[in-house]
């Protein structure tokens, strides 16, 4: 049988795999040792839950922990970045950007572009994002549109571990700066791993339920919830291609171009809030570019526009559901 | 300074109080039914309570992560506090916020702050209103060893100093940030020191001293109710928990925290100290622990038999009007 | 006739007006008085670019200089926001939100929700958007997407001086936090302001010209770009209705969508960068609402995905041209 | 320290390229051909030599809006830099960046920055890549005194502590940050105060002597390659020119700066002080100006014979690769 990771112990893969090949490769983040300057344990933490855990002891120094100063820090890594190294830093939380966005989209992002071309940032940012935890407004959001929106950025959102392991490896050794989105509600999902390492090219949609009546787009955890939701409508009759684009800088336009020329349906299905999303942004972009192939309006299935609430009963209306998306299907057909 | 009676029997029952929530949200996560990130503040009760007895309602705090102890010594009602905590429609932010975010405006807490930083800057505005209303109200800003370094910490600082506000910046050093020692990530050997960096008085307290906390807190807040500017205190003190619930806490030294426990818990050197003394009676502080676990043990059921939010509730209170 | 001012000095006027009503409106920002600690004059600057120039003069402390420290200083006006007061701070220009955007976005924006409603938080960040001065990529960007995907804030963005007066005036006395994006190569530009009091609601779109063929709805200096256009193509016998949401978030969808049924044909110019910007987010809207209305696809005019360059030649490329919108009206002709 | 000949004259040769070159961009400002926000560095140009006389390519500094100054004395070619001012397709950056973006990375000049405070994040970025090199490189944050209160500047300090860096952060105090004054935007006595607050040496040097900044810088540098750590240094120095061109400086002083050029302008007290020990002649320095009077003037003419970009260069270099 083929061997199974969570997705947490991919990433983790990744990141050993990569450090084991290249001196290079660094990461830095909170506790992503943890311990350091305490009596007990060093390697205690390993991340805050536990994604870097016992890399420690495979790479030594070139993990680091940081104090609790992310310009500080993740500026560190673009500086570093700019200077030879692939660092891997993580943010522990996407919510936590607005302390530190600066060195991200004004630094790292435009380096190349001002000074000319001369500059590579082979940068990597790991975050977590994403509701489910019950985790509150300021520990739950998407905001991958906010980094989308920026040029000189690449976006990588997996929703598998073998994913999540294939696009750690090709953000490691991408030369432009990569925002790597973990969803927090995945780390626990297992998965088919391979060993061995592999990279998985940007800008290559995955299309991971084929059907000929509806596309849904959905990205990072909301690839699940499509599914389920086309299991549901298979019932039904309706047949629907899902498609997972995996980065959302560069966007795989063609793949779902071409799905929507044989469906002529859309539904996008993006966990952020709708304004300025990527819901829209797909949706917009195939309005553009594929006018003529829809047979409806593109329907998008998005958090609604208010933060992400504690209470469980509201935070489970507030994530978009399988129910949610059968139901925007359904209206198309 | 000295302490009537009512105040000392005031004293001791919020550093209860907070020591029993705790405790008791300690074991109810352990059940299962409380949701999400919850750090808890048992072992440092003496800090919140020896600032926040000096304050008023116009008074503004504005806490961390670690806000349950700041909440309960600024007056936040221990019922709502409970229900917020499980995710309850009569919570103190309507089931929205959870342990978090907990905040009373009406009471001068400007909330507990999933940010680490983000309570400093917004303590200098309530100082600016303070200023600006004439009303002779302090801010106070508490924030963690972690906390301290980070950048809106220290410009907080500095404009406190530059725009002479009446804030205070309690540094709460338990010695860790998640699982990182202070030792390591401050760059210096006191926070406190850090205070003439910025044009500000330093002091150093042992956090686990409600009444060295109390006597330092109430110079400096009397000095900025005064116009004489902010203050940068250090309280040295200890968590008793993990960095949040479910931490095993390996990196910690081996009978760490039951020796700190064993030689100067606040309550402990509290009592000792008012019994010794004659100031109280070992028997009226038996009876507030009596109280205040017939209280907590009241606003756990409570609690647990309020209903929930609806999905009336997801869309409301993002805005004051939206159309 | 009627009295003209410039954009900046409509601003000013607002503010000027607003603070002599309300004691409880102060202002903040770098140099916003200018020349403090300094031997020569007080008011030396009065703004970067002279829009608070005078006020010192009219309401004292109540302006205020500030260290360069954007996340103390708009983290203060969002606290004292919720402490009573009515707070106008000046991020100076939008590409520094990098460096406090949370105070804005995790805070500001989310105190009422989080807080189960109990707080308000009147908060008005002005600030510069936008290309043209050849102020480079650190200094052109326009950003506002980013601030709409937040829900919580308010996001403004006035055209003209009388927009600009009514807009601000709205703002002030708004009891959400909000984004008041002043267009830097609009400063200038003269307009009929009237000299009392009065304020534009937000969520209501300005039809600037009437048109039956497309519908074109332009945002903040793009508005003027449009009406070029619109000029030009109005001699080619292409009738176009140009709409200035004036308002972002909330967006006046309702007077997008009623031009859009009777033209059936949407041109949307934003001079964000493309990917998750207003551009795709008003397309998807209109998409998804009056998909039935629509006779060919949404066009888009958008500054391409790359960072504001300096070279004059190059940022005159960047910025959308009248002659780019008035070839995306063409093409649904 | 002493200097040898041609380190003298290298030095007195890269602070008169500087305010040849800013004397001159001020000038071609005026005649409204140059576009955009222009910083001049005239009046400071002995804290940019003064320090990196010490450096080669491997060494790395990051620099402010403020950056002619720090590119030409970190050896940026000033052909290209005058082009990239004009916008010209042959500029350092391609006519990309302009005035606030210079960087040339070959050299060792990770860019000017149009964000106050940017700098020294990357520097620690550039320190540590040094160290995990062993190449035993430096790193070098130049910041304004305004840009030494802002959260990463602060956050930096200690971050270079925590990990130990070899990084040298050079608070350039020129008395103003726009047109507000350092001794009101800065919370304390000194800016190099604030390095006890962080763990460093913090120096203070007068700014107008190339040779107290010298010994000063080539410490602090020592101790870095040799793993002893950051410093801070506080150069204290004035602006000749306003904050940015177009700027009347109303709020200085009468006459404030026309006193300080006649005082202890760098390049007099430097000409003074070689010409008065006997190191180089009049004759000399004489020499150099001339040579570079010719160098500006042929840059100016190079730079606008120069073509711009065209269409064809908009889309490019924003990614290494994009499909
Ligand atoms: C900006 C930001 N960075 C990181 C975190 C994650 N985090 C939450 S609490 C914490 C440790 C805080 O330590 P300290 O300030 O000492 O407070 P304590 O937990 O000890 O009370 C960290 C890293 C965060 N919430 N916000
Ligand atoms: C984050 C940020 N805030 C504000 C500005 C606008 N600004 C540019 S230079 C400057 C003053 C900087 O003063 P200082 O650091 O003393 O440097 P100096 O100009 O004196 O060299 C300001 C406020 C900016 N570019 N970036
Ligand atoms: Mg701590
Ligand atoms: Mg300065």
């Amino acid at each position: 049988m083929a061997r199974e990771l969570t997705f947490k112990d991919a990433i983790n893969e990744a990141l050993a795999q990569e450090m084991a090949r290249d001196e290079t490769v660094i990461a830095m983040g909170e506790d992503n040792v943890g311990g350091m300057g305490a009596e007990g344990e060093i390697d205690a933490w390993g991340g805050v839950l536990g994604v870097t855990k016992g890399l420690h002891a495979k790479v030594g120094d070139r993990i680091m922990d940081t104090p609790i100063t992310e310009s500080a820090f993740i500026g560190a890594a673009a500086g570093a970045a700019a200077c030879g190294m692939r660092p891997v830093a993580e943010l522990m939380f996407i919510d936590f950007m607005g302390v530190c966005f600066d060195q991200i989209f004004n630094q790292a992002a435009k380096f190349k572009y001002m000074f000319g071309g001369k500059a590579e940032t082979p940068l990597v940012v790991r975050t977590m994002i994403g509701a489910g935890l019950r985790a509150a407004s300021q520990h739950s959001q998407c905001l991958y549109p906010i980094f989308t929106h920026i040029p000189g950025l690449k976006v990588v959102i997996p929703s598998t571990p073998y994913d999540a392991k294939g696009l750690m490896i090709q953000s490691i050794r991408d030369n432009d700066p990569v925002i790597f989105c973990e969803h927090k509600s995945l780390y626990g999902l297992k998965g088919e791993v391979p060993e061995g390492s592999y990279a998985i090219p940007f800008n290559e949609a995955n299309v991971v339920r084929e059907g000929g009546d509806v596309t849904v787009v959905a990205i990072g955890m909301m690839v699940h919830k499509a599914l389920e939701a086309a299991t549901a409508l298979a019932k039904e009759g309706i047949q629907c291609e899902v498609i997972d684009p995996r980065t959302t800088s560069p966007l795989d336009l063609d793949t779902i171009i071409e799905s929507v020329e044989n469906t002529g349906r859309l539904v996008v299905v993006d966990e952020s809030n709708p304004r300025c999303s990527m819901a829209a942004d797909i949706s917009a972009q195939v309005t553009e570019q594929a006018f003529s192939s829809l047979k409806g309006p593109v329907r998008m299935v998005t958090a609604p526009h208010c933060p992400p609430p504690f209470s469980d009963v509201l935070e489970d209306l507030y994530i978009p559901s399988p129910e949610k998306i059968a139901e925007a299907v359904r209206t198309l057909k | 300074m000295s302490l009537s009676e009512s105040k000392l029997l005031q004293a001791y029952r919020k550093m209860r109080q907070i020591r029993a929530f705790e405790d008791r949200v300690h074991d109810e996560f352990a059940t299962g039914e409380i949701p999400g990130f919850v750090h808890l503040y048992a072992g440092e009760e003496a800090s919140a309570v020896g600032f926040c007895m000096h304050l008023n309602d116009e008074d503004r705090i504005a806490s961390t992560h670690r806000g349950h102890g700041h909440c309960i010594a600024k007056g936040v009602e221990i019922n709502g506090m409970m229900s917020e905590i499980y995710g309850r429609r009569n919570g103190t932010c309507a089931g929205k916020g959870g342990s978090m975010h907990i905040a009373d405006l009406e009471k001068g807490m400007m909330g507990a702050n999933g940010i680490v930083g983000a309570g400093p800057p917004l303590i200098c505005g309530a100082g600016l209103a303070a200023k600006f209303r004439k009303n002779g109200a302090v801010a106070i800003a508490f924030v963690g060893d972690g906390g301290s370094n980070q950048g809106t910490t220290l410009e907080s600082l500095n404009l406190a100093t530059v725009w002479n506000l009446p804030c205070i910046f309690v540094a709460e050093n338990n010695g860790y940030a998640e699982s990182t020692g202070s030792k390591w990530s401050v760059s210096c050997e006191n926070i406190a020191d850090r205070a003439a960096a910025f044009g500000m008085p330093g002091v150093v307290v042992d956090g686990h001293d409600f009444f060295a906390v109390y006597e330092v807190a109430g110079e400096a807040i009397k000095r900025a109710r005064e116009g004489g500017g902010p203050t940068l205190i250090e309280c040295k003190l200890n968590r008793y928990y993990g960095h949040f619930e479910g931490d095993a806490q390996t990196y910690r030294g081996v009978d760490e925290v039951k020796k700190v426990k064993e030689s100067k818990d606040c309550l402990m050197l509290f009592s000792k100290r008012v019994t010794e003394q004659g100031l109280l009676t070992q028997a009226q502080l038996d009876a507030i622990d009596k109280e205040v676990a017939a209280e907590i043990e009241a606003s756990v059921e409570h609690a647990k038999s309020s209903a929930k939010p609806t999905a009336a509730d997801l869309m409301t209170d993002v805005y004051v009007s939206y159309p």
